[in-house]
């Protein structure tokens, strides 16, 4: 199907850029008029998926981030983010609660199961030293004009 | 009561229109403030500081209350 | 000179995506700490060069609209605004004040004005039938930390 509406935006994974990814995005949606809490849920798994993007696929190297918003009927946005940094070996194991390589943080291990939570639906792709999609789905509630 | 009150809260939960028109309101206002504390324009930062919120927030926020400009519309008010 | 940083966008030519590339532009200099008047200028100037190309370049078909923003040392910034539209025939006359192909609106054939005294530097290259970009440059004022 096609989108009624798209945009891409693509920066440096530098984390100056992080709050400037998630405005990008909520402008964009903007139009839908979401609710507030639907809106500071997209803009969480964002951050979460933006913030791996930095820090798992890029490491210390300054590379480019992907992010790819469509628009489709009755309020349902994809939100696609793309990194070409080193991927990721077992995709189903890294999405496991409490999974992580840089063990230490206080919420360690969380992204993916909050990007899982906070949307409805998420895929991950991957590839080893080819970089890493992340692609998730939300349908936010259409305003009832009365 | 508790019943009808959750109902409306439920059904009339904030949209962001609405909420980003707040905070451009208070922008305005903590622009204001700063102008003449400072005399002088403060930047998006200093305002940042003032309102607890990350400058791109607020830059979005302060859109929501520019009329947009039109091919038809004159720019200067 | 390589940028410090920069950022890419591109959304179809519907006027719904004005202002989100108003936001997307103006939160991206946000970093380099602008005076809300800065932003104002930067933000009329996007707007100018975007309805160009989606009443102009494209007429009534949706194109796509390319932003690509740096930022340099010194505060300087770049904004180019391209699209795959029709072109403009006559670059220097299309940029004088008051040349317009649509006449009627009130402030008809002020874009390209606006663009060069909001900014502090235009060029514009295009071709017939090929598109428009609009180059724009400005130097926000450094903030003196006090
Ligand atoms: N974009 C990415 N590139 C490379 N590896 C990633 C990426 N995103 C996630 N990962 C891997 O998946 C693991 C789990 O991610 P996440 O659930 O966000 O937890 P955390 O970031 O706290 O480690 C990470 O530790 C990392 O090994
Ligand atoms: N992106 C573009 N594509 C094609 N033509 C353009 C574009 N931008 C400007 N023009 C031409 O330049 C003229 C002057 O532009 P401008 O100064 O913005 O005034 P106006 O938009 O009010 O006509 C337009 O009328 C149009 O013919
Ligand atoms: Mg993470
Ligand atoms: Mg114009």
């Amino acid at each position: 199907m096609k989108p009624l509406n798209e945009m891409k935006v693509q920066f440096s994974s530098r984390s100056v850029n992080e709050s400037f990814a998630r405005v990008a995005v909520a402008a964009f949606i903007a139009q839908l008029d979401p609710t507030l809490d639907e809106l500071a849920d997209v803009k969480t798994a964002v951050s979460e998926a933006v913030t791996n993007s930095i820090v798992h696929g890029y490491k210390n190297d300054i590379g480019v981030i992907y992010i790819d918003v469509k628009i489709y009927e009755n309020g349902r946005i994809t939100v696609a983010i793309r990194d070409r940094g080193c991927g990721i070996e077992d995709v189903r194991k890294a999405m496991e609660p409490m999974f992580t390589t840089s063990p230490g943080g206080e919420r360690a291990g969380l992204g993916f199961t909050v990007m899982q939570s906070f949307m409805d639906k998420l895929r991950v792709r991957s590839r080893s030293g080819y970089g890493t999609t992340v692609i998730m789905e939300k349908t936010l509630s259409q305003r009832q004009d009365s | 009561i508790g019943e009808i009150r959750r109902y409306l809260r439920d059904n009339n939960p904030i949209r962001v229109s609405r909420s980003l028109r707040d905070i451009a309101y208070k922008a305005m206002q903590c622009k204001e403030r700063l102008m003449n504390a400072n005399q002088r324009e403060p930047t998006i930062e200093e305002m940042a500081k003032e309102m607890d919120m990350p400058k791109e927030e607020i830059v979005m926020a302060l859109e929501s209350v520019v009329e947009p400009v039109s091919l038809y519309e004159p720019v200067y008010s």
